[in-house]
């Protein structure tokens, strides 16, 4: 192994270690040493990432690094190592470098509040948890991040723990993303105990030789491993935790939305494609679970006025490119959009945080408005991510990756899927154009109060070219990929036509948001979806949760324990009854005895 | 021997029935004696002539007696014969007559599948003290010991006035 | 002569302990705490034994029948005897300051201890039930005179559960030992040669009642919620982290061995069996206010998975059923550790009386946040393993069952949030509370780290139970 | 006779000239130490005689008393238990003239008749010496029962167990006439193997089990039970809850393993019925009883249940069974009689029995209560304690003869019994009750703690007590 | 001759007599009257038995049943009047103080 790849376990520790240090001694520290020992930790990962990087590019070809044996029992035996590869490398330099710069964004955010060290803890724990779960070589361990990650996005969303609200949401969170859990650790089971491996290199090449394409067994255990996929990436049905965990502070939304909790999903079936590709009905069945996603959520997002809620319905929709994208096989496709997602949408709501702190914690659009005054910042950061996300041809980052995946579904997926991803662009366009014109455009309703700094600024204006510009590298990103994923570089030439097409679905949605909000200001078109819910929350609360509690409550006093109470009360009844006899007449005394031996007497004269 | 056990018998069934549910408690002593008188003839007519003579010397002699004794120390009296026909109603005797006759019923049916064989010849009273004396020496010592013990309870107990009215 | 000696300290020290309270009331918890640590150190010693049968022991007790005083443990009791005599210590200290009668309390607490090692010790059948018997009448005292409002009924519910199934586990002993040919005779080795008479499945259904109540199995588990909500903390921890292994641990040790056929025809019903609780344990868990009621029911939970591996009937599931026990042991008795400080601070124990106290108990909360997470399942702590190779070994004998056992997961995840929720977020109330002391969050750390230890290298586990368990599998 | 008949009843004949020496001497010198140190003597001097003799066995006297492994285990169980008794009355009848007198002479006399009829019992292999040593017993009884002739509850318990004493008698002598009708001799001797259904034999044995029955207090003759023993002063009590029983159980094994009457179904049949029954209804008796006498009684119901499944289950187990179930059964409940013998010792005026005045007494008086909690841990059959080892007999004869359903109802009388067990032991340790009453020095401790000790060692270390009953027959 | 089975039959039905009037009589004179009666019909079955087989033990047992039955009488009948004094009368039932 190369020398740089030796610090690989590293990357991980080193927030994790930042992380204890704040869990157990955080309470007694002042601020700045909180913020500098949780932001020197994940920069400093950050730092080994480029070194590994350049190292990796130099000389590719997948490290892998065996910390120890987790345990043996008998041929199963996970193994904790890491694997530094094309994929895992992507991953981990977007969750180290959006993560360093929202945990410096996030020192100046949350400063004052209480529990800052409680705070940084987590986050650290956050990026160290998704840190093993890209790196893990072996998928116990993948698992083990999967999880951890699952529950630091509870603490973090929960983090205002006072609010009983915000303690729901992030059960909600986590509990719906368990919920998809269960059927994946039934998938580990069925893979682990029909495979007898957890490295994911033997199990994809054990699967590969042993199980033919759309055999029953890859085809179960790929669906069951998308359960746990869908679940994370806040796919349908399994969304709506996603909307509800705003509940949790910017940064952690930021964080949670670019870099490390939702994409995790998309990770999952990345890394472990050539699993899903032996099971075509699964990967369709996600496609068009994309394509739903995708439209449904970016109808959910035209309509909102909150601007976190904007920005959560966004992500669900652009989830939804990404499993289209999966869906037809395109890897690297979806992972490039992952990568640039992760820019432009940090930026997102780290500029939103800029202008949600400038208004005093107002998060109404239609309470915001003329922020390029009053938060420049703010604007332009939300400015250029918007245009990446609505992806202005040619100018944003946004417009390549979306036409990759666009030009993959043209390829792969026939007209159908194009045209429900092109009418989703369209829609992409629509709402953030919209989102932009009232909350940052329109007449100023919430004056600003909040305060500003360098450490919120900084992190926008480092995420402004990336989000633009990262577009360009698109070539060399496949390139990276294709050893890690084992995918094919989508055809360069595509046709004309669909590729035009493309390009003008972003312009005719900021034009029809323009003409819309020209014609009626300020208002949502609410015939195209409700604004709260959208029918699965009500769902599950009443065939889920309600059914739940009632039986949970129905239960609660132990039905089991009525036989024996019964045996007791039998028992006692018994003893009355034959307390009764006892009542001191002699009489009756000599009667049970004469008549007591008349009964024995006759038991033997048969 | 045989009609004589049969009236014997006859009598000795009258007599402990009458015993048994008379209210005066004289009356019942005397149908006691009675029923024990037969039941020495009962001894006789089995060739126990020694039996028979320590049953009326003893039972009907010394144990009636004593009877009698207590009747006379707790002034039965008409009043008390009143009192017992209260307490007893003809329907107090449907419970314990049934559960006798049950007894009865079973020990019939239970003795009714021994031989016949019946028993004749005479064992007299030598016999009896040569057992008595000879094997069973330990057993008289015992006896003794019993009557010892009766004599210290009734002592005991007796003692502080015996039939002194409270 | 090792084990006799850690069982002579604990038994002698109880003595001590009882006996020197009249010289000084904080005499007989260091008595106990010190009696403890030497048993410690003595079990330690065993790790590095040889042989299968370590501290082995034997001498004629009853010789008429054939009875032995024979002792020894293996791979699969030693791990037991260490985590009974950890949590033992843990026990002592967080009953540090018992006010009634401590000199009892002590006594009560060490012999209760002294019969949980003798259950993983004996070899001998008559001396195991008499161990077995000797762990609980103590544990009864502790219950019904040192518990909380109930603790009479609930001491009387526990009592009789146990020893009524004890009862049948007694009948059970007795037939199997006088089925031996050539005489009666209670040695484990002698009958695991001993081929079974007809009578073999009515031998083991008395032995199954036994563990089952111990376990506690659905729907004979009714007596737990009751005993460990009343029992004062340190009996809740001595029971449900080792009093409820004996149960699993009977199982595997003689279930198993000694009744295969029988076993292996009822596996898969008992083995739903193991599903059942785990679900049912977890959705009562979460209908509970009473916060020792509801980790009560996470045990059921819990040991359903135990129940569930143990039928599963390989080594992968049998190792984790052993993970298991060892890992609930430290989390539940460490959750019972906390709803007794939270009962000791509130004055209640129920969960609608806290919340918000993450402010104004930090240091408890996070202790009870670990631990409720670690009931849960997250991986990289024992339980997770212990409850991720039980479902792999279910997976691998009937995948149905295992993957509705997997279900608890998810609904253990309920309602540890829940607890969560309830105790230690939400809006604080006004009263300022004094925080864990440093006896008893050192107590916490320490089950934590073992947790940690367990969940993430937990290789000298495994081998030490490997070879006892492959035993198992091979015969 | 022979000299060497009259060596074997040495242990009989002992206590019944103590009791004379008593008598007598009482006449001249009525106090009460010396009268009980004679009884003591007496009893004393028997229990020697007895162990002494034992590697003589076995001596028989002119075919009535046989002197033989079976005597030699309980004659001195019998008489340690009769010793332990004297012990007991002692403190408790010092505080207690009765009439104004403080000497108890007739008590000591009556208690060694008693004890001489016990012995008797135990050792009579003719139906005669059975009948007059059975009597003695009974007689002697009645007298001990209504000793307090003042109080109305000791005279309702003496004529109590005395009508019904009587009808069982009746039973108990028609049945043994049957059976001589068919055998001819009064001798105990195998039954005649030619007709072993014969209802004269099946009835016979049936009444004889009954007469001895109604002694051990099996269900449905045990109706007296309770009433007699709550009625009787608390030593007394104890007396007739071990000695009587005692002997009543070694004469009906000696009876069915000389008779070899228990192989047939039938008798079984009944045997089975009796235990079953005494099991089940004595401990449902027992559950919610205030009265510790009383519920002492209900207890010792059940306990003579157990002890009769091994006498259903037969062979040569059986006799071992007994034997050890004889012993620590006697040592429980002396023990627990005990207690509140040695608690009633300052409370002239009535006993210590309600089970609320038992609160917290560990805390109060830890030795006697220490004794009963220990007794009580027993009599549940909990082990390190003699009535595990005794239970566990039990449990080996039930399951070598397969009497499941007896052993099913074994267990489901246990389960019950271990409530009330619980409730009265729990009771002793609650807490609360402050302070410690002054410790009393009395004799009656010193045989209490005996007694515990004796429990505990038979429950720890059994084996030597195994082996003796192993070598009885 | 009379055949063993009708006299021991005789002492049966004097038993059962006997144990009848226990059962009814409240008055404990009776009770003890009804007493004498099964005595005497075990009495009976003894003398018959001995009679059977022309042993002289049957009689001997007589005896003993005889010493027996005396005793027992002289002790009953003080209990009873014992007992008539503390309670006033010879109603068994009124002699209810021990009982659950």
């Amino acid at each position: 192994m190369d020398e740089p790849a030796v610090l690989l376990w590293l990357v991980p520790a080193l927030p994790l270690a930042g992380a204890l240090v704040l869990a157990l001694r955080g309470r007694h520290w002042p601020e700045r040493w909180i913020a500098r020992l949780a932001c020197a930790t994940v920069a400093a990962s950050a730092l080994l990432v480029v070194i590994m990087g350049a190292d990796y590019l130099a000389a590719p070809g997948a490290r892998v690094q065996v910390l120890w044996s987790w345990f043996a029992v008998g041929e199963f035996s996970p193994a904790v190592a890491l694997r530094l590869d094309g994929l895992s490398l992507v991953m981990v330099a977007v969750i180290t470098g959006v993560g360093f710069l929202v945990h410096l964004y996030s020192s100046a955010y949350m400063a004052g509040e209480e529990g800052y060290g409680r705070y940084f803890a987590w986050l650290n724990l956050f990026v160290a948890a998704m840190l093993v779960l890209v790196l893990a070589d072996d998928l116990l361990l993948l698992f083990l991040g999967w999880e951890l990650v699952g529950l630091c996005s509870y603490l973090l969303i929960g983090f205002w723990y006072r609010d009983a609200d915000n303690g729901a949401a992030a059960r909600k969170a986590l509990i719906m993303t368990m919920a998809g859990d269960v059927p994946l650790v039934v998938g580990l089971l069925l893979l682990f105990s029909s495979l007898g491996s957890t490295a994911i290199p033997t199990l994809l090449d054990q699967a590969a030789a042993r199980w033919p394409v759309g055999a029953a067994l890859p085809t179960t255990a790929a669906l069951l491993l998308a359960f746990g996929a869908i679940g994370k990436s806040a796919q349908l049905p399994l969304h709506t935790w996603l909307p509800s965990a705003m509940a949790g502070p910017t940064p952690v939304s930021a964080l949670l939305h670019a870099a490390t909790m939702v994409t995790a999903g998309v990770y999952l079936i990345a890394r472990l494609h050539p699993l899903f590709a032996l099971a075509p009905p699964v990967l369709d069945a996600l496609a068009w679970l994309g394509a739903i996603t995708l439209l449904l959520a970016g109808l959910h997002a035209l309509v909102q006025n909150d601007i976190k809620r904007v920005l959560a319905w966004s992500t669900v929709s652009q989830l939804g490119f990404m499993f289209m994208a999966l869906g037809v096989g395109a890897v690297t496709a979806a992972m490039f959009h992952l990568f640039v997602h992760a820019f432009f949408k940090a930026l997102l709501f780290l500029a939103a945080g800029i202008a949600i702190l400038a208004l005093g914690h107002e998060q109404d659009l239609r309470r915001m408005g003329a922020l390029q005054k009053r938060a420049p910042w703010a604007f332009w950061g939300f400015l250029a991510g918007g245009a990446s996300l609505a992806a202005v041809p040619f100018l944003s980052a946004g417009f390549f990756s979306k036409e990759l995946i666009l030009a993959a579904l043209w390829q792969r997926g026939g007209g159908a899927l194009w045209a429900v991803a092109w009418v989703g662009a369209v829609l992409t366009a629509a709402y953030i154009t919209r989102a932009f014109i009232i909350g940052f455009l329109s007449a100023p309703v919430t004056p600003a109060t909040g305060a500003t700094g360098w450490r919120l600024h900084l992190p926008v204006a480092l995420l402004v070219p990336p989000s633009l510009a990262v577009g360009w590298l698109a070539p060399p990103f496949g390139a990276l990929l294709v050893p890690a994923s084992g995918a094919t570089l989508p055809a360069t030439e595509t046709a004309f036509l669909p590729a035009l097409l493309a390009a003008l679905a972003p312009l005719l949605g900021i034009a029809l948001a323009w003409y819309a909000l020209h014609r009626r200001p300020a208002s949502a078109p609410r015939h195209l979806a409700p604004v709260e819910d959208t029918g699965f929350d009500r769902f599950y609360w009443a065939w889920v949760r309600t059914p739940y509690q009632v039986l949970a409550r129905r239960l609660a006093e132990d039905p089991f324990d009525r036989p024996f109470m019964a045996i007791v009360q039998l028992t006692r009844v018994l003893w009355q009854v034959l307390s009764a006899t006892q009542d001191g007449r002699l009489r009756r005394y000599a009667l049970t005895l004469v008549a007591g031996t008349v009964v024995l007497l006759a038991m033997v004269m048969t | 021997m045989e009609t004589d056990f049969m009236f014997a018998a006859a009598l000795t069934l009258i007599a402990a029935v009458l015993a048994v549910t008379r209210a005066n408690a004289v009356h019942a002593l005397l149908y006691l004696i009675v029923a024990l008188l037969g039941v020495a003839v009962v001894f006789a007519s089995l060739g126990a002539p020694f039996a028979a003579l320590l049953q009326v010397i003893i039972y009907a002699g010394a144990i009636t007696v004593l009877f009698v004794f207590v009747v006379m120390m707790l002034n039965l009296g008409p009043a008390a014969e009143e009192c017992e026909r209260h307490w007893q109603p003809a329907g107090s005797w449907l419970g314990p007559g049934l559960v006798g006759l049950l007894l009865f019923g079973e020990l019939v049916l239970i003795i009714m599948h021994g031989d016949a064989a019946g028993a004749d010849g005479v064992v007299d009273a030598k016999q009896v003290g040569m057992a008595l004396f000879g094997p069973y020496l330990i057993v008289v010592e015992l006896a003794s010991l019993l009557l010892l013990a009766g004599l210290v309870v009734v002592w005991h107990v007796g003692q502080g006035g015996i039939g002194e009215r409270r | 002569m090792t084990l006799v000696f850690i069982l002579a300290v604990l038994l002698l020290g109880g003595v001590l302990a009882w006996w020197l309270e009249r010289l000084g009331r904080g005499l007989p918890q260091r008595v106990a705490l010190v009696a403890i640590v030497i048993a410690l150190g003595a079990a330690l010693t065993l790790l590095g034994g040889t042989g299968p049968w370590r501290g082995h022991w034997r001498v004629p007790w009853i010789p008429r029948f054939g009875i032995e005083l024979h002792v020894g443990v293996d791979g699969l009791s030693l791990p037991l005897v260490l985590l009974a005599l950890l949590l033992g210590a843990v026990a002592v200290l967080v009953a540090w300051r018992v006010r009634e009668r401590p000199g009892f309390f002590q006594f009560n607490l060490l012999w209760s201890l002294a019969g949980m090692v003798g259950v993983f010790a004996a070899l001998d059948l008559f001396l195991f039930f008499v161990c077995w018997e000797v762990m609980l009448v103590p544990m009864y005292f502790l219950i019904a005179l040192w518990g909380h409002e109930q603790r009479q009924r609930a001491g009387f519910k526990f009592f009789l559960f146990t020893q009524a199934s004890g009862l049948l586990l007694l009948t059970a002993v007795v037939a199997l030992g006088f089925s031996m040919p050539g005489g009666t005779g209670f040695d484990y080795l002698a009958l695991l040669d001993t081929a079974r008479g007809p009578a073999a499945p009515w031998i083991a259904a008395g032995f199954l009642a036994a563990f089952l109540v111990k376990l506690p199995a659905v729907p004979l588990h009714t007596w737990l919620p009751d005993a460990h909500t009343q029992a004062p903390t340190a009996a809740s921890v001595l029971l449900a982290g080792v009093l409820l292994k004996t149960g699993a641990y009977g199982l595997l040790r003689f279930v198993l061995p000694l009744f295969p056929q029988t076993a292996q025809a009822v596996a898969p019903a008992f083995m739903a069996l193991g599903a059942a609780g785990v679900l049912y344990g977890a959705v009562l868990a979460f209908a509970q206010d009473d916060v020792k009621r509801l980790v009560a029911y996470t045990s059921v939970s819990h040991m359903g998975f135990v129940l569930l591996a143990v039928f599963a009937w390989n080594p992968l599931a049998w190792q984790g059923a052993m993970m298991q026990m060892l890992a609930h042991g430290l989390a539940t008795g460490a959750l019972f550790v906390i709803a007794g400080a939270l009962q000791e601070r509130v004055h209640s124990r129920a969960l609608s009386a806290m919340g918000g106290l993450t402010a104004r108990v930090p240091r408890l909360a996070a202790f009870g946040m670990f631990f409720a997470i670690a009931a849960f399942g997250l991986p990289g702590l024992g339980t997770f393993i212990g409850e991720f190779l039980s479902l792999l070994g279910a997976f691998r004998a009937n995948a149905i069952i295992a993957a509705v056992a997997a279900l608890g997961m998810v609904l253990s995840a309920v309602y540890a949030l829940s607890l969560i929720q309830r105790a230690f977020h939400g809006p604080p109330g006004e009263h300022a509370l004094r925080d864990l002391g440093r006896r008893e969050s050192g107590v916490l750390a320490l089950m934590a780290l073992g947790l940690l230890w367990l969940g993430l290298a937990p290789q000298p586990l495994f081998d030490l139970t490997a070879h006892p368990l492959q035993a198992l599998a091979g015969g | 006779m022979q000299p060497t008949d009259l060596l074997a009843l040495l242990p009989i004949m002992l206590p019944a000239v103590a009791a004379m020496a008593v008598l007598l001497l009482g006449s001249f010198v009525p106090r009460h130490g010396p009268l009980a140190a004679i009884a003591a003597a007496g009893l004393l001097g028997g229990l020697v005689a007895g162990v002494v003799l034992r590697p003589r066995v076995p001596l028989v006297s002119m075919g009535l008393l046989a002197f033989d492994g079976r005597a030699a285990f309980f004659w001195p169980l019998l008489l340690g238990a009769a010793l332990a008794v004297v012990a007991l009355a002692f403190g408790f009848l010092r505080a207690r003239p009765v009439r104004g007198e403080r000497h108890h002479r007739e008590f000591y006399v009556l208690l060694l008749l008693a004890t001489t009829g016990a012995l008797t019992l135990a050792a009579a292999v003719h139906v005669a010496v059975m009948f007059v040593g059975l009597e003695l017993l009974s007689l002697s009884l009645f007298g001990l029962l209504a000793y307090e002739a003042e109080r109305e509850r000791a005279l309702e318990a003496g004529v109590k167990y005395m009508v019904l004493a009587t009808l069982s008698s009746g039973f108990l002598l028609l049945g043994l006439a049957l059976l001589y009708t068919v055998t001819g001799s009064l001798q105990l001797a195998p039954l005649p193997a030619a007709e072993p259904g014969s209802p004269y034999l099946l009835g016979g044995v049936v009444m004889v089990v009954v007469g001895l029955g109604f002694k051990m207090s099996l269900v449905p003759l045990h109706m007296w039970t309770p009433d007699v023993y709550e009625g009787a002063p608390a030593p007394v009590s104890a007396f007739i809850a071990s000695v009587s029983k005692i002997a009543a159980a070694a004469w009906l094994l000696r009876f069915l393993e000389t008779t070899e009457a228990w192989s047939l179904a039938p008798v079984a049949l009944v045997l089975a019925v009796l235990a079953g029954a005494s099991m089940l209804v004595g401990n449902l008796l027992a559950l919610a009883q205030e009265n510790l006498k009383r519920l002492l009684a209900y207890s010792s119901i059940s306990h003579l249940g157990y002890l009769c499944l091994p006498l259903v289950a037969g062979g040569p187990l059986a006799g071992e069974a007994v034997a050890f179930y004889a012993s620590a059964y006697v040592l429980m409940l002396l023990a627990a009689f005990g207690v509140v013998a040695l608690l009633s010792e300052a409370t002239p005026g009535h006993e210590v029995v309600q089970v609320r005045a038992y609160r917290g007494l560990f805390w109060r008086r830890p030795v006697p209560a220490t004794v009963l909690a220990v007794a009580l841990v027993s009599l549940a059959g909990i082990p390190l304690t003699a009535g595990f080892v005794a239970k566990f007999y039990v449990f080996a004869a039930g399951v070598q003869a397969a009497l499941w359903w007896l052993l099913a109802a074994l267990v489901i009388g246990s389960s019950v019994g271990l409530y009330f067990y619980l409730r009265v032991l729990v009771t002793l340790f609650v807490t609360g009750a402050a302070g410690r009453d002054r410790p009393v020095a009395s004799l009656a401790g010193g045989v209490l703690v005996a007694l515990f000790a004796a429990i505990v060692w038979l429950g720890v270390l059994p084996a030597s007590l195994v082996q003796l009953v192993g070598a009885a027959p | 001759m009379t055949t063993t089975p009708v006299v021991l039959t005789l002492a049966a039905a004097l038993m059962g007599i006997g144990m009848a009037g226990v059962l009814a009589r409240r008055n404990l004179m009776f009770m003890l009257v009804s007493v004498e009666l099964v005595f005497n019909g075990a009495g009976l079955a003894f003398i018959a038995a001995g009679a059977h087989w022309a042993q002289p033990d049957g009689q001997v047992m007589f005896l003993l049943i005889l010493s027996v039955s005396g005793a027992e009488t002289a002790t009953a009948l003080a209990l009873m009047l014992r007992l008539e004094r503390h309670y006033g009368t010879l109603d068994v039932d009124a002699m209810r103080q021990l009982r659950d």
